[in-house]
């Protein structure tokens, strides 16, 4: 039923080791093609096999997944364009994350990388002014909800998602990179104060921070999704490091040094040399990472629900858990 | 999935994979001429699934997803399955071509140049094709005419002919059951009936030629024409393109030639027949 | 689009060369002293954006439903400006518990009521759809029947 | 919309320009967009370019040398309220 080998399998060695396409067949092609869709590397890859022996069907399908990753960076930093442009008045420091921040900085990461919404990192004492010059120049509220809007403000790192009304591209106004709630607090404050200038507006954080929001995202907060491209994410931020030695450090400032050794596993098992030795939990991870079919298709579907529920669980203590989750079941929320 | 056959239409493979084997034993029988995909490796998946788990046994119906999906979508009856094989490669290439500006707009060839017609479905404007690929047309496609983003030249995307309510009886009649698909009771957009293009069409769906007419039809009204101004014929093939944006310049540079060198008219008609008239007249003029 | 095409029905020729092919800037000369139409302060805007028509045709390739409200948005009521309401607001409506199709929320847009409804519950549910935003369910279905903008 | 706003032009590789017959498309590359636009948009962006930048006062004055531009204080308003939309699209930069 499974449609030939797991082509999430597939697709990380492909990234792995891009000269390991030359020996695929047809059938594991399309899988390949689906998976890396699905998971949204297709502009990756295209960029990584770029220059490799490939069959002749699958070069325009590869070729038009280069020119789509090359307008959709081109996009996303015309967004940050007008972000900077409507918050240029207030002097705040501008830092870009993830995608928009690796497209934006000419990084590996953010080579051929699908990037979606725009993320923006502000001093929290600047949350409503910053947000008062958003709505100025046109952007809106996406889910106009009362009860959502009080819990983001209460509880998340960041802003609820706000949307142009004519360019239809949203936006997320963090103040920090974790919800107030995990267990971890990474110190936003010190992460602006070490960010680095792109040019006299916008900003990045520095490339140790890089690798700790990156991780941050991915293991502490969410339930998994995307993992394969958010380790492809850490994977080149690590090897972009100009020297390995202060992340240990500054990941211990932020609290989340074992989560950045278990991202350095996982980056090593799926894009790397596979030498370091990982644990029974990060094979867990691998599993849920890998559960994808030939035909795109997600599997191990308990697993995938186990780890929905703990990224629930990790964004809230217990007892604010029950309450949160009875309130969205009585609102109707049913797990899709 | 247990079901699986690739096909091509136009320049597009497809591989449609489903949890029952009726659609894709229709798929294969009225594709079955059709020139042969270069290998399996296929542009696009489709996947027609069970709806609900319970929807294999129970009222048994499909949810089309695939590369792309829309989470709005409405499960469809089985008994419509090889319909909803069909909207799953349309929303393939909706949502995800991008070798050709891919205009929502139907399109025929004579003497080697190509005449558009665009318009809302329900404007008539794939009844007319089909009529006209009838009538000595060669018939590029119902749904989606390719727009070449170098050449200018329109390329086919012959997929089959769907068919709706009274063009089923105009156009049924005169055609062999083997170049017919099911009738389709009481799908959203009431009955269909999918026709296989003619031999000739699906023979020569690689040959592309230059654009020399756009029309835009209006089935229901009394005759009319007029001319339509190159700005607002520009606005209004801008919003039948699913994929004008995200083509950047290439896109802009493409649509702006087309609508600096091809005429276009707005057309009223109130039946096959009249319009059928209409578009022989108008196309001898524009040559 | 209809303040630029009145703008239109008296803007003179622009320039009466015929359109050049490929050369990047247009030449903007302008043989005589022409008068340059201001149309006021409060001038319609002169500048439409295009806008991607992504929705518009890709669901009309594909049959789409809108669940009228939101199932996510829990037991709510609509009131006939089309806000949710808690349940049991007098003046609302209930929720219908079903969805329409695109073709009939096309049809009601037309005047054919939603199937199923009172002259009251059709407004209320009308507003509801044309208040919908991006991220509630039913907004991409309902994004492809409107006309561009 | 004060009229002493100053400007500056987006440069020139950063728009295509095509007119039709009866309207003018603009292609910004960018921002991916394209902007169907009429008189006096392509003038006034024309001036813009020519000069590098602009306040609706000098444009007035540019403008006014090859076209009859009608009542001035209403001309200004106009092209004041223009150069603010061009700004909002990201044609024009507020400095």
């Amino acid at each position: 039923m499974g449609g030939g080998p797991l082509s999430a399998a597939l697709l990380v060695a492909a990234l792995r080791d891009p000269a390991s396409v030359e020996r695929l067949d047809a059938a594991q092609w399309n899988g390949l093609i689906a998976a890396a869709r699905a998971e949204r590397l297709i502009g990756t890859l295209a960029v990584r096999l770029e220059g490799r022996a490939v069959p002749e069907t699958a070069r325009p399908l590869l070729a038009d997944a280069r020119l789509d990753a090359g307008r959709e960076a081109r996009g996303a930093l015309w967004e940050a364009d007008r972000a900077r442009a409507a918050l240029a008045s207030l002097g705040v420091p501008l830092v870009l994350l993830k995608g928009t921040a690796y497209a934006a900085a000419g990084l590996r990461a953010g080579q051929g990388r699908f990037i979606g919404d725009l993320d923006i990192l502000v001093p929290r004492d600047q949350l409503d002014a910053v947000e008062a010059a958003l709505f100025a120049a046109g952007w809106e509220w996406v889910k106009p909800d009362p009860y959502d809007d009080a819990y983001y403000r209460r509880w998340m790192h960041e802003l609820p998602p706000m949307i142009h009304a004519t360019r239809d591209r949203m936006i997320d106004v963090h103040h920090t990179i974790l919800p107030l709630t995990a267990r971890q607090t990474p110190d936003a404050t010190a992460m602006i104060a070490q960010a680095v200038p792109l040019d006299d507006d916008l900003h990045i954080l520095s490339p140790e921070d890089r690798v700790c929001h990156a991780v941050a995202h991915l293991l502490a907060d969410g339930d998994l999704a995307g993992g394969l491209r958010n380790i492809w994410d850490i994977y080149c931020l690590i090897a972009d490091l100009p020297d390995p030695v202060p992340l240990e450090a500054r990941a211990r400032r932020h609290g989340l040094l074992s989560h950045v050794r278990q991202a350095r596993r996982l980056a090593d098992a799926l894009y790397g040399q596979r030498r370091l030795r990982l644990t029974s939990w990060d094979r867990i991870v691998l599993r849920r990472l890998l559960a994808r079919d030939g035909w795109g298709r997600e599997t191990r579907k308990l697993l995938r629900f186990a780890f929905f529920l703990r990224s629930h669980w990790l964004r809230m203590p217990p007892l604010m858990l029950a309450r949160h989750l009875w309130t969205k079941w009585r609102k109707g929320h049913r797990p899709r | 999935m247990t079901h699986a056959i690739s096909l091509r239409i136009g320049p597009a493979t497809f591989r449609v994979g489903s949890a029952w084997p009726g659609p894709l034993r229709d798929l294969a029988r009225l594709y079955a001429d059709y020139p042969a995909p270069l290998d399996a490796i296929a542009d696009y998946t489709v996947r027609l699934e069970l709806a609900g788990w319970a929807r294999r046994w129970v009222r048994p119906s499909i949810f089309i997803t695939g590369d792309h999906g829309l989470a709005d979508a409405a499960p469809m009856s089985l008994a419509h399955g090889l319909l909803a094989a069909e909207m799953g490669m349309n929303l393939q290439m909706a949502l995800g071509w991008r070798r050709h500006l891919l205009l929502h707009a139907s399109s025929v060839e004579k003497d080697g140049r190509v005449l558009v017609m665009t318009g809302e479905s329900g404007s008539g404007k794939s009844t007319l094709a089909a009529q006209l690929g009838e009538r000595g047309w060669r018939l590029m496609g119902d749904e989606f005419a390719l727009l070449d983003l170098h050449s200018g030249d329109i390329f086919a995307f012959p997929r089959l002919i769907s068919l709706k309510n009274r063009a089923i009886d105009v156009i049924a009649g005169d055609v062999p059951a083997s170049r017919l698909g099911p009738m389709l009771r009481g799908t959203a957009k009431g009955d269909i009936r999918h026709l296989v293009p003619r031999a000739d069409a699906v023979a020569r769906m690689d040959e592309g030629a230059p654009p020399a007419l756009l029309l835009f039809p209006r089935f229901g009204h009394a005759v009319d024409v007029r001319p339509v101004a190159q700005g607002e014929t520009f606005m209004r093939l801008t919003q039948a393109s699913t994929n004008y944006v995200a083509l950047g310049e290439p896109g802009f540079a493409a649509l702006t030639r087309f609508v600096t060198h091809v005429p276009a008219c707005a057309i009223d008609f109130p039946s096959g027949d009249e319009a059928i008239a209409l578009v022989e007249q108008l196309w001898a003029e524009a040559l | 689009m209809a303040a630029l095409a009145s703008k239109l029905s008296d803007q003179d020729q622009m320039s009466d060369q015929t359109p050049q092919q490929d050369d990047d800037r247009a030449d903007m000369a302008v043989p005589s002293r022409r008068q340059l139409l201001m149309g006021g302060a409060a001038a319609a805007s002169a500048i439409v954006s295009i806008r991607p028509a992504l929705a518009n045709t890709a669901a009309s390739v594909l049959n789409c439903t809108i669940p009228v409200p939101d199932p996510a948005k829990g037991n709510v009521h609509i009131n006939p400006s089309g806000q949710l309401v808690p349940a049991g607001t007098p003046g609302a409506f209930p929720g219908t518990g079903r969805s329409f199709t695109g073709e009939q929320v096309k049809q009601a847009m037309r005047g054919r009521p939603l199937p199923g409804t009172s002259y009251g519950q059709n407004q209320a549910y009308m507003n509801y759809i044309r208040r919908l935003q991006s991220g509630t369910s039913g907004f991409t279905c309902y994004a492809s029947l409107q006309m561009p903008r | 919309m004060t009229t002493a706003n100053y400007y500056r032009a987006e440069p020139q590789e950063a728009l295509v320009m095509r007119p039709l017959a009866d309207i003018v498309l603009l292609y910004h590359r960018p921002s991916g967009r394209t902007h169907m636009v009429v008189s006096p948009v392509p003038e006034i962006l024309d001036a813009l370019q020519r000069d590098g930048g602009g306040t609706a006062i000098s444009i007035h004055a540019r403008l006014a040398r090859d076209f009859d531009l009608g009542p001035p204080d209403e001309a200004l308003a106009e092209i004041a309220a223009h150069l603010a939309e061009l700004a909002d699209l990201g044609l024009a930069y507020l400095k």
